[in-house]
């Protein structure tokens, strides 16, 4: 996953031997950048994923709010009702087999999955980084053993990990959140530590230690903020890749169990009645699809505004730059 | 009087970034005859290195954007050939040497391969003749043992020797211009002595012209015929490297000299130029100089100065350059 | 050269023990096989019976011991469900993974360089903006869905393609191969995009133009060529994830392979499989990730010679 | 000019550095050291600069990045005021930090790109909380930036809203926030245009002038170190060739080496414009396989039989001068001793 | 080449065509997809669903079986048997029949064969499941007659002998076989490891053959796929499809197939351990809600474990099905709650993924239903490990009250087999006990006269009309999916057997 480092915003100068760059920086080093929102707007389909979220955000917070009821309230005159109004505004989205509207369900099974999503990404953030930092800036024996830990846990296909854990500690949110966390710290391992290996070395540092900084002051003030960006956009994509996890587990009937509602529960379910309610896996499926590609879109926005040689590209508009 | 080899005329760069229009380079013109080393002398930001990325057409666009001018090459304007055109006179008509040899060096392919390329692409059809013209040439840029060097790979070649084959590289097709940008900066002085040493007696030899972008007065001095002196993206002063030196014109190429420790007695303060490098997104009005410039009257900050011929050979930029002519006299 | 190979493998090594120990551990914590195995109405008896028998009733630690040492004697254990030597049936599932997992790389590390190639050259453009979004639609969708939508759409609403099974013909391997190649494609294009941008912005590909040649040769041989370090390294890493997707894809399209049997097997708590099955793959992905080191030395003459 | 009442603050004795090379894919099997730094000593004296000159790869940043113990030394000794700073507690090594400080080359790298500028200059108090109070930062850190010449307001701003020579300044004042009285200037103006570079000298002299600082100056450019040092020392190859008074050094060198170095040096002075050039032969060898005795011998155009040796020791040259040199056949003893055979171009 | 465009499309669109319409056999090649693949071959593993589908009565044959229709035992490889004293049956042996390798088939075979089987060490499910309780002793009075003399009296010793399944005597006596050797219809003839299992009529087969030449079985997981590759020609047959792929009834078969879904309450914990609670919860439950939704609209709401043709099933109390009366089960509910029960103690539903298609739905309506009537009931899916935690004795101290969602499928043919592990007091799933039941159920089970059957129907009378330990739920109906190219009519046996016998072409 190394390769989702960007370019980062702080390398030292720009891309040696773009032949005026040196002279381009020097003259563009005054300049004002656009506002990250402007930079947002700029990108249309990173704008639609962030609109996305913010949907998405209503959905975690108000569903539950106002259709926990809705969603697990069987009405088996409404089996598999296909989308439309037909049997009220609540099934727009068509019903289940149990005649439970999709659209509360939806909104109530967002709560889960993105807490499970995002719960885990932090989770591997906060571990992966502190492990990553120490193996970095430390180095030595503990340095090692650590890689050795993360040579391990990613040689061990993670579903299969996710699948032994989940047996042994039951599948409940908080440990399915525990596991899909486990599988992915090395890649913050990894990210961090090469991270560090090269901040470490930038002369800022070296002046900090001049000053008489220690390895904490100097992870904490200089390594770490220069390291958050490039984490940011794997955060991103992790998350995409953590919800697709989720729902691989449920697939299998080893994730979350009913009468929990997950999006990856909602697929693994509906995909029995592929032939005659297809909505019932589409819907989820499409929800899941168009969550994770928002991730990876914005992803991939963070990766080109924190990328001085990429940045121009959204802060001239589209005209201007045209020969 | 024949035709120059190089005419750039009123060449205007544009850079998009941000919120603003960075005018990169604002008008410049200069002019390289046959056979001359020719050096464009400025700090950062004066558009000298700009200057020669656009003459050869290797200006990342967008954002850049030629917004004016043109570039004269053995009669043809550059900036309107086709592309096909143009590849097939790079190299052979003109060629460039960057200043970062390391990263200018493909670090995948030994340096024989990579000189013996621009002889395949440019029509020779023997890998075999083509790696002997190559070792010849790593032979002749003063490359010991060159036909065990050209198996080896850029990483394991001095600075001094990479920018030997990147010169190598770049005269492998006796081109009628070389442009050279910032060749020596990272290098020892000793290296670079001897690489400079090197540029010129091949410019001798060969006849071919030089145009050698640099920040260093001293060097200018020493390996140039003429000079062009480069202010916010305007040659503000031209001409004769010893007379424009030693007895400048322009305010700009004062106050450099005058900041140059080499050119001070020991003991003698520097004199710096006051102020900050200019904005080229918003350049002051008249002459872009006038707000650091001891010199400045109304008229500067009025009206920019046109180009006059104030002596046979030397051009400036400044309303009062007899003033400050005269100054330097004294 | 061996001297580094040598210290590679012993790491790997370190990391296979640590993998046995802790397979070996957390596997017997997922719970007793003999609730699994025997029928529904089994005494405490007949457990206790089927427990002894397969010495199961024994210390976790000296079960281990006899695991390790049987290891070191070649035998892997035999099969708690089906009564065969586990290796066997590790074995004979492999050629299959294999068979999927190194086409469907080989497939995406050839797409992927060439279409990511294409929207590198000019960032920005259409035809970049095209390709980064359908490459990361392609990395966004779930696997499994899109699996049984192809089989609902190829093989029974169209016909075109058998629904599912394993067979020497291609058309069996189309579907399959084409689900599983949608995410290693989606992420790989995006490396390759970014890799090649850094790349074509690089002097040494200005010098390239300067010394006048193609446009395609810049790409292929000068640019792509130092571009391919970090896409083989997320190469690499999307292999091993690979497995997740095989597991999937094995289960839906009946590929007799790895990844249904490990999941079968941890399921049924078949302990020997689950341990030879994922030791198999441990041994694999290290010879993988050494491979990689090996083809960085091959392309890169700055590691040759540090 | 030079005042050396006291004793030197920073004694530096047989200062050695070797580095071993880093595992990896290694087909020649051998490890061989590289000698960055093979036995340097050398005295600073409060208030004086000494320029530390020679060619990259001669380790003349090593021994900054020593002193500073931002490296541990192979062997040798760095005494701060008659204490040896690689046996410092951790108090110890605390003072020595307020005491002696840096600039480094690159002012784009040297500063955290995340952080303000009074992030960045509140820093060392972070870390030295005793120096000053915390209400007081704030009126500190403006006061130190109009010292280095910016603008109070400058404080909010962020390093890539400066220019190169704006950023040094920054760094400058940095290095003053704990009123060292050392400050090892590692190339702090190559890096900067002509017209920044001379503020920058001029802003450095100045806080010499008002605080008699020691400046350890170190650069590859001859001007400028000529300019600014009272004494200058030559390196080559991880060993000292020459130290003295900088005029002496500079009009008389006394090390061949000194000697091609200053003919190399692009002049702007016009008696000295046609000057010829003392060509070097070969390239500088590997600090991993030095020659033996005398490291220069190789390129060397008076080099003989007892250069390869015999080390030359730093002996005063002249004799009895304050001008030290490591040479067997120095610039000042006639060249008729060398034998013609021997003689090169 | 617009027209060479054309043409490939063509081309692929032919062959494509081809590929789907013509199936694998232009011979009489049956290919039955099954829902998971045979976990071994070996005869003593045969009545596992999953193996039996292949190799039970198709490679292997027992000396008894049971009739799907009336329940009776009837013979196969034994012609005949009578009991010789309360210990000691004579089974008289079919003459002429040969095993797949050659080997005669008799006394002395079939004493191999219980040796095998029987043997403890190998792990067999036959053994674990028939044969625990009492011990046999075989005795070869001839080549074709065999006296087997039990320790205890075992009145349906036949219908147990139906499980045993008879295979070479040269197989390995400890190992599993990996190609097995039985005197059935169809012999192994190969296989593509975890791909497909191939086995061809046997020539020498002592009885009918239907048309079937040979049999290719196959296997996949998803139901949607499987009933697709039937529609499609990929596959001639298959069995369990979920109800809602179920949708050609030209296709389509349903079949009774033994399996009963109930409820298992804790009976022995408060709240549940009050009748009214237990009455009121299976008042509760809306079965009519779920026939032709969550399940077939051709299951039968059910009042005991056992299905219709099996020896001890109570016609009587089939038709008093619990009606859907919410109201009276909150009445029920308020009564206990008055006398003092603890009604709203939090109860535990636990379901078991994959028991059944649809199992999780099912569950996820009844909690509902259970909620409605005032219940404090989560549900809890359990994968099967964790499930027999909470179904199989012995339970932990001081537990919460436990619903359990189970099923049963006697396919034996007898109630014994059923009652003893479920309702007696130290049965392995047994969530209730009462000396009396306890007392009915022995001597029934040791009963092997004509009044056995009364007996045990009796049992389940009493069970579900004065103790209702279960909240009974329905007799199941599968769904086979039999491609046009054949006939077949799937029976009660179908969900453990494939009779290729029983299938034809067209």
């Amino acid at each position: 996953m190394s390769h989702l480092i960007p370019v980062s915003d702080t390398a030292e100068v720009q891309p040696a031997g773009a032949v005026a760059a040196a002279e381009l920086q020097e003259s563009v080093r005054v300049r004002r950048h656009l506002p990250w929102w402007r930079l947002l707007l700029r990108d249309k389909f990173a704008t639609a994923s962030v609109v996305w979220f913010v949907i998405l955000l209503a959905f975690v917070f108000l569903g539950p709010l106002f259709l926990s009821d809705k969603a697990t309230a069987v009405n088996l005159a409404a089996r598999n009702a296909p989308p439309g109004f037909s049997h009220g505004f609540l099934n727009i989205l068509g019903a289940d087999p149990l005649g439970r509207p999709l659209l509360p369900r939806l909104m109530v099974g967002a709560r889960n999955t993105l807490a499970i999503a995002f719960s885990s990404v932090i989770c591997a953030l906060v571990l992966g980084s502190f492990l990553g930092m120490i193996a970095g800036y430390v180095g030595g024996i503990i340095g090692n053993l650590i890689m050795r830990l993360a040579d391990v846990i990613s040689s061990f296909p993670s579903l299969l990990l996710a699948l032994i854990v989940l047996y042994i500690l039951e599948p409940h949110v908080m440990n399915l959140v525990l596991v899909l966390a486990i599988t992915r710290t090395s890649i913050y391992l990894r990210v961090t530590r090469a991270e560090v290996l090269e901040i470490r070395e930038r002369a800022f540092v070296d002046a900090s230690r001049a000053l008489g900084g220690g390895a904490p002051h100097i992870l904490r003030r200089h390594i770490a903020p220069l390291v958050a960006p490039t984490l940011g956009t794997i955060v991103t994509v992790d998350f995409a890749a953590v919800m697709l996890a989720e729902s691989a587990l449920s697939f299998l009937g080893i994730g979350i169990q009913p009468p929990e509602i997950t999006w990856g529960l909602m697929v693994a379910q509906g995909r029995n009645y592929l032939t005659q309610a297809w909505w019932l896996a589409f819907v989820p499926g499409a929800a899941i699809m168009l969550t994770t590609l928002s991730a990876n879109l914005i992803s991939s926005w963070l990766r080109i505004i924190n990328d001085p040689a990429q940045r121009w590209r959204l802060e001239i508009s589209r005209k201007e730059a045209k020969p | 009087m024949t035709e120059p080899l190089l005419t750039v005329r009123d060449l205007k760069v544009e850079f998009q970034t941000g919120l603003e229009t960075v005018h990169a380079v604002n008008g410049a013109s200069l002019t390289v005859e046959a056979g001359e080393i020719v050096a464009v002398l400025g700090e950062s930001g004066s558009g000298k290195s700009v200057t020669a990325a656009a003459i050869m057409r290797i200006l990342p666009i967008p954002p850049a954007r030629i917004a004016g001018g043109e570039i004269i090459f053995q009669g043809r304007n550059i900036l309107t050939l086709s592309p096909s055109e143009w590849k097939q006179m790079l190299a052979r008509d003109v060629a460039l040497v960057l200043q970062d040899a390391l990263s200018a060096l493909n670090p995948v392919y030994p340096v024989g391969w990579q000189i013996a390329e621009v002889f395949r692409v440019h029509g020779e059809r023997s890998r075999k003749v083509a790696n002997a013209k190559a070792v010849e040439l790593l032979k002749r840029v003063g490359i010991p043992d060159p036909e065990r060097r050209a198996k080896e790979y850029p990483h394991q070649f001095s600075g001094g020797m990479r920018q030997r084959v990147m010169i190598a590289m770049a005269v492998a097709l006796r081109p009628r211009l070389l442009i050279a940008d910032e060749p020596t900066t990272a290098l020892d002085v000793t290296v670079q002595a001897d690489i400079m040493d090197m540029i010129t007696q091949i410019s001798w030899e060969e006849g071919m012209s030089v145009l050698l972008v640099t920040h260093d007065l001293g060097v200018a001095l020493r390996y140039a015929q003429r000079v062009c002196v480069m202010y916010a993206g305007r040659v503000v002063e031209a001409g004769p490297v010893r007379e424009v030196l030693s007895r400048p014109a322009h305010p700009y190429t004062l106050a450099l000299l005058q900041s140059a420790p080499q050119a001070r007695a020991e003991g003698e303060r520097l004199n710096p130029i006051s102020g900050s490098p200019p904005d080229l997104a918003h350049l002051p009005p008249g002459c872009p100089f006038h707000p650091r410039c001891r010199y400045a009257a109304d008229v500067c900050r009025a009206s920019r100065p046109a180009e006059t011929n104030i002596l046979p050979g030397r051009r400036v930029e400044c309303h009062r350059a007899m003033e400050v002519l005269d100054v330097v006299a004294a | 050269m061996l001297r580094y190979i040598g210290k590679r493998a012993l790491q790997s090594a370190v990391g296979l023990s640590v993998l046995i120990i802790a397979v070996f551990f957390l596997a017997r914590l997922t719970g007793d096989p003999a609730k699994l195995l025997l029928p529904i109405n089994a005494d405490q008896a007949l457990i206790d019976e089927f427990r002894a028998r397969e010495g199961l009733d024994r210390p976790v630690i000296e079960q281990f011991g006899v695991y390790v040492w049987n290891v070191m004697h070649g035998d892997f254990g035999t099969s708690l469900r089906r009564h065969r030597p586990a290796l066997d049936m590790v074995l004979e599932a492999y050629p299959v993974t294999l068979q999927l997992a190194f086409t469907a790389m080989a497939l995406v590390l050839v797409s992927a360089s060439l279409v990511g190639s294409v929207a590198a050259y000019r960032p920005g453009s259409a035809v970049d903006r095209t390709v980064t979004v359908s490459s990361l639609i392609s990395a966004s969708v779930p696997d499994f869905w899109v699996a049984i939508s192809a089989i609902l759409l190829f093989a029974v609403t169209l016909q075109w393609l058998p629904t599912s099974g394993y067979g020497s013909d291609i058309r069996f391997w189309l579907l399959p191969l084409g689900v599983l190649v949608l995410r290693p494609f989606g992420m790989l294009v995006q490396v390759v995009r970014a890799s090649m941008i850094a790349t074509l912005s690089s002097a040494f590909v200005r010098t390239a133009r300067i010394k006048g040649m193609s446009e395609g040769r810049i790409i292929y041989v000068h640019a792509l060529r130092n571009a391919l370090l970090p896409i083989i390294t997320v190469a690499a890493d999307q292999t091993v994830g690979m497995i997740n997707g095989l597991v999937i894809i094995e289960t839906i399209f009946g590929f007799p392979g790895i990844g249904k049997l490990m999941i079968d097997a941890v399921m049924a708590r078949d302990f020997p499989v689950v341990q030879a099955s994922i030791l198999v793959t441990a041994i694999a992905i290290f010879t993988l990730f050494i491979l990689v080191d090996l083809a960085y030395v091959a392309l890169d003459p700055r590691i040759r010679h540090r | 000019m030079l005042l050396q009442p006291e004793m030197p603050i920073l004694q530096v004795r047989n200062l050695t550095k070797h580095y071993l090379p880093q595992s990896g894919f290694s087909f020649s099997g051998g490890k061989s050291v590289i000698k960055a730094v093979d036995g340097v000593d050398f005295d600073l004296y409060p208030g004086e600069t000494l320029g530390l000159v020679g060619e990259s790869g001669c380790g003349k940043s090593t021994v900054a990045r020593t002193i500073l113990r931002l490296e541990e030394p192979t062997a040798g000794e760095v005494l701060y005021r008659g204490q040896d700073i690689f046996s410092m507690n951790r108090t110890e090594l605390k003072t020595l930090r307020r005491n002696v400080q840096v600039v480094f080359q690159n002012p784009y790298a040297a500063l955290n790109p995340r952080m303000s500028v009074e992030d960045i200059l509140s820093e060392p108090w972070v870390i030295h909380p005793d120096v000053l109070p915390r209400e007081q930062w704030a009126d500190r850190v403006r006061e130190l930036l109009v010292q280095v010449g910016l603008r109070p307001e400058h404080a909010e701003r962020y390093p890539h809203q400066f220019s190169g020579g704006q950023l040094q300044r920054i760094g400058i004042a940095r290095a003053l926030a704990l009123s060292p009285e050392v400050l090892i200037c590692d190339e702090p103006v190559s890096a900067l245009d002509l017209s920044v570079q001379a503020q920058v000298i001029n802003l450095l002299e100045e806080i010499q002038a008002e605080t008699n600082i020691a400046y350890l100056f170190i650069a590859h450019d001859l001007s400028v170190v000529r300019h600014i040092s009272n004494r200058v020392a030559v390196m080559y190859l991880g060993r000292m060739a020459e130290i003295g008074p900088a005029s002496e050094v500079f009009n008389e060198p006394a090390h061949p080496y000194s000697a091609a170095l200053l003919s190399a040096e692009p002049t702007l002075k016009p008696d000295e414009i046609g000057r010829e050039r003392i060509p070097l032969k070969g390239e500088i060898p590997s600090p991993a396989n030095p020659p033996s005795g005398c490291r220069f011998r190789t390129r060397c155009w008076k080099a003989q039989a007892v250069c390869a040796e015999q080390v030359p020791q730093l002996e005063p040259r002249p004799p009895g001068s304050n001008r030290l040199a490591a040479c067997h056949f120095p610039m000042d003893a006639p060249d008729a001793e060398i034998p013609h055979h021997l003689q090169s171009t | 080449m617009l027209n060479l465009k054309r043409l490939a499309f063509l081309n692929i669109a032919t062959a494509a065509g081809l590929f789907a319409g013509h199936g694998f056999a232009q011979d009489k090649t049956l290919v039955v997809v099954l829902p998971e693949a045979p976990v071994t071959m070996e005869a003593c593993m045969g009545n596992n669903t999953v193996n039996g589908r292949v190799i039970r009565i198709n490679i292997y044959e027992p000396l008894t079986v049971v009739s799907d229709t009336t329940g009776q035992v009837e013979p196969r490889l034994a012609t005949s048997w009578e009991r010789l004293d309360d210990l000691t049956w004579r089974f008289h042996l079919r003459e002429g029949v040969k095993f797949h390798d050659d080997a005669p088939f008799n006394a002395e075979a079939v004493v191999t064969e219980m040796k095998r089987t029987l043997n403890r060490d190998r792990n067999c499910h036959t053994e674990q499941q028939y044969f625990r309780g009492f011990n046999m002793t075989p005795t070869v009075v001839d080549d074709l007659t065999l006296d087997i003399k039990t320790d205890v009296p075992v009145p349906i010793l036949p219908t147990f002998l139906s499980t045993l399944l008879i295979s070479s005597p040269n197989s390995p006596l400890e190992e599993f076989t990996l190609k097995p050797i039985g005197t059935g219809p169809y012999k192994y003839d190969g296989e593509n490891p975890g791909t497909e299992i191939r086995t061809v009529k046997n020539p020498d087969w002592w009885g009918e053959h239907s048309n079937v030449d040979a049999v290719k079985y196959i296997w996949r997981g998803e139901s949607v796929v499987r009933a697709s590759m039937i529609s499609v020609g990929e596959a001639d047959l298959t069995p369990e499809l979920a109800v809602q792929d179920a949708t050609d009834p030209a296709l389509d078969k349903p079949y009774v197939d033994a399996e009963t879904l109930w409820l298992r309450i804790d009976t022995e914990v408060p709240p549940l351990n009050d009748i009214r609670v237990r009455q009121a919860l299976n008042y509760a439950v809306n079965r009519e809600a779920m026939l032709g939704t969550l399940v077939s609209k051709d299951a039968v709401p059910s009042t005991q474990i056992t299905v219709k043709g099996v020896l001890g099933h109570s016609e009587d109390i089939d038709d008093e099905v619990y009606p859907y009366d919410p109201e009276k089960a909150k009445s029920l509910l308020a009564e206990a709650k008055a006398d003092g029960v603890p009604v709203e103690t939090p109860i535990l539903l636990v379901g078991r993924t994959n028991i059944l298609s649809n199992s999780t739905e099912v569950m996820e309506a009844i909690m509902a239903m259970f909620q409605e009537v005032g219940l404090n009931v989560t549900l809890r899916m359990t994968e099967i490990g964790e499930w027999r935690e909470y179904h199989n004795r012995p339970y932990p101290e001081g537990r919460q009250p436990v619903i359990v969602q189970t099923k049963h499928d006697n396919n034996r043919g007898d109630a014994a087999f059923s009652l003893q592990p479920k309702y007696a007091c130290d049965g392995t799933n047994a969530a209730m006990c009462d000396p009396e039941i306890d007392a009915m159920i022995a001597k029934a089970t040791a009963e092997s006269g004509p009044d056995r059957g009364k007996l045990m129907e009796e049992v389940f009378a009493k069970l579900y009309r004065e103790w209702v330990p279960d909240i009974h739920l329905f007799h199941m109906v599968s769904y086979a999916r039999v491609g046009n190219r054949i006939d077949y009519v799937p029976n009660l046996l179908t969900g453990i057997e494939v009779r290729i016998e029983d299938v034809n072409f067209k």
